[in-house]
């Protein structure tokens, strides 16, 4: 059998790599592509502790993940229009570009 | 045969199985985040959702894998694919694809994947002891069905106005205006 | 797991095989069996496309390679195998060669799960209607990447064309399934075909939900892009769709992916809503396997004919209309019947009343649809024009009055 | 009970429906208009009629009068219970009231031509169509005053009574001034207007006594006839000062105040002959069906309380009694000596309805409502019908110009012509004097009329109006002998006026162009006509006293076998006046002598340029009732001269001399005060907020730096920040579990 920990060490890994993406990469559809792959991380940490926690006909775990990919789901759809919608107006989708709010 | 300092475990097909799979879905991941071309980053990311949708596999949700295909790979990954062409316009340029916080952030995720990993190696976990789940795939379905329609209810259906909320929201912010 | 494995293991376990090397056998086994029985398949069904829809046509159909033309399709393959693998220039290397193998693979991934009888499923997974409709995403993802990939204007358009189209039918399709889905209380398909075996093997799904099975085949035409809704490959418009660039092998895998997702469909609505296995005489002893096998792929084909014969009668959609049709009918009849189901099954009546009462719902959606269809096809106007009315050609063939 | 009377809340509303109906949405259509109208009443015709012939076979109604709740205002201490009544008495006047509304609505679609006082320029699309400019807003009006009289008819308590009684009072003022370009048309309505607000004004403090001192407090006509209520009434007492006095009294009074202004009794009778400046469909609605009834039938509904009054003090039945008795010979005297054909018939009524309030101030209550049915019909007719006069007289009168006459527009104005006997407007179409022969040519409003006339006159045995004239002298005749005498001679006179009018209207030969030209009016018009007519004949078979030889038994007197059940139940005192011949013949005899009299006047006619023979015989006198006693004149000269000068001098303190002086002194105070802050504010505070925003504008410019507007800097920071969290908080908190 796997051991826990290496499900939560993966998680770990895939969550570092969206972390770093989320806050490195320059472009927002690139951006958001790493958060997914955050959320992804947190669902497989879900599901493994529902797997090896003691009590799995509490289905907890399972289903916070399909509400973290449904929200993922919409968190994607708008993202991705505002994304559309700022690439029509300004021409970018650089993150450092796009800073209207500067003082 | 000689008596080993450090003892190799022979893996079981199971965790020869996850091992792969693990290796494919971290080395995607990776190439998500730290690929040029955006248009691979999203192949690496369907590579990557696949793998995750593995890893449910292994932890037998499959219906869990299943949606994470459906949902993922069917929807989310094409929208972001949809998104990439539609402003491929900028895609390829002599700027770099990160910014300038790109070598502190980079630490920073080493850090925090190493101080993750560090705790839970160490966290002593409260696995259950007798891991074979009780009945068979069907019925944990309905059982996660009636979880759904009794216990979370009310977050289902908030779920459901969110999906609508940001269908109509995306659909007024990307619609051209003329 | 199905029954197979277990016969195949328990061989190779008792004949001393270690137990992982059974399992990787015994797996490896199925897996070829579907990888080569498949491309197969693909070369009955393109004979029998160009033969029937030849004959709809009035044609001949191919006849000189073989007995019948048998051979015909063969000869194609080796053609097209042997042709030159072009590689445009500046297209997106990966995309490009990914693409086609994607899309095989798609498909073949469906394969897994369809029921050939009792026992003999690749896989018989309990979310087995689900993991069909998932794994059809494989299928946007190739054409996009075959779009993208090609570095060609219609390639893309066509490309988008594909998403927008398939996922805009996914949702009836699923809901459609869902019917089925909600009334036996299962997405296993070995028990789906179980449930269908009252009156004799007769008890279909058709029968009950002719509405739903209806929409489920438009859906399954949409889904596997063929004929009203073969818009990505509309020749007047976008020359040949996503694939325009590719060539000989990779044509060919395009080509193959196309055939098979047609046929799965239609093998997955045999299943579904055609009783499966299901048939008089299936439970005898000896024959009764085979039986089984032969009413299934009976099933499966009389599906295929008729996506064929759709393909050879009717006229290719706009795309607007395309959408519209998927959005404005399909999917508000598929909710309203999935309500409707829903609604009766709630209610804890007997078992003969749910079922006609799903029927009645099934009936009034089928009315609904047609009607809607009927009147878009007024309001559109592409009726038949004839160039002159019947009066008119009488008033030619007059004598002149001297 | 009958369920049909559950409907009687339902006849006030399809006018109310077509009122709302017409000025939304078909005010451009004026026959759509008149259609809906017409519809509006016929179907409260309909439902009416259904209610009050049920109620008429119902022998069980006397007893147990429907009186139903349809929703409650709650008010401080009490409900006020807005419902419906049906009884034996309003079931008579839902027969009368919707069918005459018909008939006027039907006579007035014809009627409302384009009238003669505008200019054809001014009014294009109107004078092509020929009607009048304002034809949908006349039937919206006349709808809103038929949903008055009809709600006013079934309300079942008072204050719904008198919300009903100001629409009518709303809806008299802008009928009356309908025609507003007109000087005298404005004045009269002002004039009616004013002048029943008094009597209206009276009549609500009564309603307010009467609230007070009934007990319970209430206002419904249920609660304040119980026994009870007018026991206590007629026993406890107010002290006014000089006397005490019961209550009942006082409200009986005050009750009176209003009645005397709404049906025009003498000393407020002088709206009414104003009122004829309306078109006439208009007079008819106030003279006959609506507005002067509702002020009889006040009494009528109030009468408990009168009959109570009358046998404890008599002092205010005597004060009705006298008071109708006065303006029946009064007006009656006036009507004598008038030349408008609608003044007649305007000084007629106001006679009329003293009779009626005569009536009730003896006690015949059956005989007062009688009257007040047989009245409604032939005054209705005789104004329609005099309406119908006018129109041909103005028909004849363009007629007559257009052929050979056409001497200019200006005709119009060309003077009066000064005569002893008042000044005549020889184009004047109302004129008596410019008429004469009208029979001839316009024969049915000719022969409609003189039935019409016949009954006002009561004429013997045929007509409505004997029976129920002769049945309030027969009650006189034993009651009060002083009433008997003034009704007797006004009943005289009413014959006489009315054979004037009848023989100078439509007898002997034209006296103008106009009269010879005269033609008859369209069928909407002389079809109401004839419809009335034959009420005015037949009605009065309904109430013919039950000992009167011959058809005494075969009438048996339905009428009071209908009503006085009723009145026992709500406690009046019945009275069955022994049947007497003389009042039987005094009624005859003045009714003959008076036509016999009037024919042997004007029966020759009229000769152009003559004086009325009885001015020749009369002189002064005639004169004082031509000019009707002076009254207005003596009220311009008080009243309204006192008024004035009270306005002048309030207005004067106001503009001139005290008030807007104080104002304008604060006002530039004001002004003064404000330059002041003005400065203050500029200088100081100015100063302290610009020195404020100057330095949060440099703190900002120093603290812009930090906030650049990169998500991912806010991200990394966000980062940093937890990172430092988690080293200093988190991780010994982790360190632990391990």
């Amino acid at each position: 059998m796997v051991p826990l920990q290496a499900y939560l060490t993966l998680a770990a890994f895939i969550f570092s790599c969206g972390l770093y993406g989320a806050l490195a990469r320059r472009n927002a559809i690139a951006m958001l592509m790493a958060v997914e792959l955050m959320l992804n991380a947190v669902n497989i940490n879900l599901v493994a502790f529902w797997r090896y926690g003691p009590n799995r006909d509490d289905l907890a775990g399972q289903t916070f993940a399909i509400f973290v990919i449904a929200v993922a789901a919409a968190e994607v759809a708008v993202g991705l229009a505002l994304i559309i919608a700022i690439y029509r107006s300004r021409k970018t989708v650089y993150l450092d570009e796009i800073d209207l709010l500067q003082g | 045969m000689p008596e080993l300092p450090v003892e190799i475990p022979i893996p079981t097909p199971h965790q020869a199985v996850f091992i792969m799979v693990a290796v494919a879905t971290g080395v995607a991941s990776l190439l998500v985040v730290t690929n040029r071309n955006l248009f691979y980053s999203a192949l690496c990311l369907v590579g990557a959702l696949f793998g995750v949708a593995g890893v449910y596999v292994l932890l037998e949700a499959e219906f869990l894998a299943i949606t994470q295909v459906l949902v993922y790979v069917g929807a989310i990954a094409t929208l972001i694919t949809f998104a990439i062409m539609l402003t491929r316009g900028i895609m390829f340029g002599v700027t770099s694809p990160n910014n300038r916080y790109m070598f502190a952030v980079m630490s920073m995720a080493l850090l925090v994947f190493l101080l993750v990993a560090g705790v839970v190696d160490r966290v002593p976990w409260a696995v259950a002891e007798d891991l074979t789940l009780s009945g068979d795939g069907k019925s944990m379905i309905v059982d996660l069905g009636w979880e759904f329609v009794t216990t979370y209810a009310l977050p289902l259906e908030l779920i459901g106005l969110l999906l609508l909320i940001a269908l109509v929201g995306a659909v007024m912010l990307a619609r051209d205006d003329e | 797991m199905a029954e197979w494995y277990q016969v195949l293991m328990t061989a190779l376990v008792g004949a001393g095989v270690p137990e992982w090397i059974a399992t990787a056998v015994a797996l490896l086994a199925g897996v070829t069996a579907i990888g080569l029985v498949a491309p197969l398949i693909a070369l009955i069904l393109v004979w029998l496309l160009r033969k029937v829809i030849s004959r709809i046509q009035d044609r001949i159909g191919p006849n000189r390679v073989g007995r019948f033309g048998l051979l015909q399709t063969i000869a194609d393959i080796v053609k097209l195998l042997s042709k030159e693998g072009i590689n445009p220039s500046r297209a997106d290397f990966m995309a490009y060669n990914l693409a086609p193998i994607l899309s095989v693979f798609g498909v073949l991934l469906l394969f897994a799960v369809v029921p050939v009888t009792r026992g003999l499923i690749g896989v018989d997974i309990n979310v087995g209607v689900l993991y069909i409709v998932a794994l059809g995403s494989i299928g946007i993802m190739a054409a996009l990447m075959a779009g993208w990939g090609s570095n060609n204007k219609y390639a893309l358009l066509s490309g988008f064309r594909v998403v927008a189209q398939l996922l805009s039918y996914e949702i009836p399709l699923v809901l459609s399934m869902l019917a089925v889905v909600l009334y036996a209380g299962t997405m296993r398909f070995g028990e789906l075909a179980e449930q269908q075996g009252n009156f004799l093997g007769l008890g279909w799904y058709v029968f009950l939900m002719p509405g739903a099975a209806l929409i489920f085949f438009v859906c399954a035409l949409a889904e596997s892009e063929q004929t009203p809704f073969d818009l990505l490959e509309a020749e007047s418009e976008l020359i040949a769709g996503f694939h325009i660039e590719y060539s000989g092998m990779r044509f060919a895998m395009f080509f193959l992916a196309q055939f098979l997702g047609g046929f799965v469909f239609a093998w997955v609505g045999a299943a579904m809503f055609l009783g499966g296995w299901q048939g008089p005489g299936v439970d005898l002893p000896g024959i009764g396997g085979f039986l089984a096998a032969g009413y299934m792929m009976i099933k499966t084909f009389a599906i295929y004919l008729l996506m064929i014969w759709v393909r050879g009668t009717f006229p290719r959609l706009r795309v607007d209309q395309m959408m519209s049709f998927c959005w404005k009918i399909l999917v508000p009849l598929t909710v309203g019947l999935i309500s409707w189901q829903m609604v009766v099954q709630v209610l804890e009546l007997p078992t003969p009343v749910i079922a006609v009462l799903v029927l009645v719902g099934n009936l009034l959606v089928m009315g609904i649809g047609l009607y809607a269809v009927g009147r878009a096809i007024r309001q559109e106007g592409f009726r038949t024009k004839r160039a002159f009315t019947p009066d008119s050609l009488i008033g030619t063939m007059q004598p002149v009055a001297e | 009970m009958n369920p049909i009377f559950d409907l009687t809340w339902l006849v006030p509303l399809p006018p109310a429906v077509a009122c709302a109906l017409i000025i939304l949405v078909t005010n451009r259509n004026k026959s759509l208009s008149s259609v809906i109208a017409i519809a509006g009443v016929a179907v409260s015709l309909v439902i009416g009629w259904a209610v009050a012939f049920s109620a008429f076979v119902d022998h069980d109604l006397a007893h147990h009068p429907v009186n139903a709740t349809l929703f409650s205002i709650p008010t401080g201490l009490t409900d006020i219970d807005v419902g419906y009544a049906l009884d034996p008495a309003n079931a008579l006047m839902l027969f009368m009231v919707p069918f005459l509304l018909v008939m006027i609505f039907v006579y007035a679609r014809g009627y409302m031509t384009f009238p003669h006082h505008l200019k054809a320029a001014d009014f294009p699309e109107a004078h092509a169509e020929g009607k009048d400019p304002r034809y949908s807003r006349f039937m919206a009006y006349i709808s809103l005053f038929a949903v008055g009289m009809l709600g006013l008819v079934t309300s079942n308590n008072l204050i719904t009574f008198f919300v009903f009684w100001e629409i009518m009072g709303l809806c008299s003022y802008l009928l009356i001034g309908f025609w507003f370009e007109k000087e005298s048309a404005k004045k009269a309505a002002f004039k009616a207007f004013v002048t029943t607000r008094i009597g209206d004004a009276l009549l609500f403090i009564g309603m307010m006594v009467l609230y007070i001192v009934s007990e319970p407090s209430s206002l419904s006509f249920a609660d304040l006839f119980s026994e009870d209520n007018l026991y206590e009434l007629g026993r406890t007492y107010a002290n006014l000062g000089f006397r005490e006095v019961t209550w009942v009294s006082i409200i009986t009074f005050l009750i009176l105040c209003g009645t005397i202004g709404k049906s025009a009794q003498f000393p407020l009778h002088v709206w009414l002959p104003d009122a004829m400046e309306g078109p006439t469909p208009v007079s008819a609605m106030i003279h006959a069906a609506t507005m002067v009834s509702a002020g009889v039938f006040l009494l009528i509904r109030m009468y408990p309380l009168f009959d109570r009054a009358l046998h404890l003090t008599s002092t205010s039945t005597y004060l009705v009694a006298g008071v109708g008795a006065f303006t029946a010979l009064f007006a009656a005297t006036i009507a004598m000596a008038q030349w408008d054909v609608k003044r007649v018939l305007a000084y007629s009524t106001i006679s009329q309805l003293g009779y009626m309030v005569a009536a009730l101030g003896i006690g015949a209550y059956v005989a007062a409502l009688f009257h007040l049915l047989t009245h409604a019909f032939f005054k209705a007719l005789l104004f329609l019908g005099s309406g119908s006069v006018i129109h041909g007289m103005e028909h004849g009168h363009e007629h007559a110009h257009a052929h050979g006459h056409d001497s200019g527009a200006d005709e119009h104005a060309s003077g009066l012509i000064q005569r002893p006997d008042g000044s005549l407007d020889p184009n004047d179409p109302q004129d008596m004097r410019n008429m004469g022969g009208l029979l001839r040519k316009m024969p049915v409003t000719g022969w409609t009329f003189i039935i019409g006339g016949l009954a006002l006159s009561g004429f013997p045995i045929i007509t409505a109006g004997f029976w129920s004239k002769d049945e309030i002298l027969a009650v006189a005749f034993e009651e009060n002998s002083l009433v008997f005498l003034a009704l007797a001679i006004a009943a005289f006179c009413t014959a006489f006026y009315t054979m004037r009018q009848m023989a100078l209207t439509f007898f002997n030969r034209g006296r103008t162009e106009a009269a010879d030209h005269a033609s008859e009016s369209t069928r909407s018009m002389t079809l109401p006509l004839i419809l009335i007519s034959f009420f005015a004949i037949t009605l009065g078979w309904i109430g013919i006293p039950a000992a009167f030889p011959v058809l005494g038994p075969i009438g048996n007197n339905w009428l009071g076998h209908f009503l006085e059940p009723f009145m026992e139940v709500i406690h009046i005192h019945v009275l069955h006046p022994e049947f007497n011949v003389v009042p039987l013949l005094v009624s005859v005899a003045v009714a003959l002598g008076g036509l016999g009299l009037g024919w042997l006047v004007y029966g020759k006619g009229l000769p152009p340029g003559e004086t009325d023979p009885m001015y020749r015989a009369m002189g002064p006198i005639w004169q004082i009732f031509h000019r009707k006693y002076f009254v207005d004149e003596l009220y311009d000269a008080t009243v309204v001269r006192l008024s004035n000068f009270v306005s002048s001098f309030c207005a004067s303190i106001d503009a001139r001399w005290i008030i807007d002086p104080l104002v304008n002194l604060v006002g530039k105070a004001g002004v003064w005060l404000s330059a002041l802050a003005a400065a203050a504010d500029h200088l100081l505070v100015d100063g302290l907020v610009n020195l404020t925003a100057n330095f949060m504008r440099w703190c900002g410019g120093v603290l812009t730096h930090l906030q650049d507007g990169k998500v991912q800097a806010y991200l990394v920071i966000a980062m940093m920040v937890l990172g430092i969290w988690v080293v200093l908080v988190g991780m010994p908190i982790v360190l632990t579990l391990v």
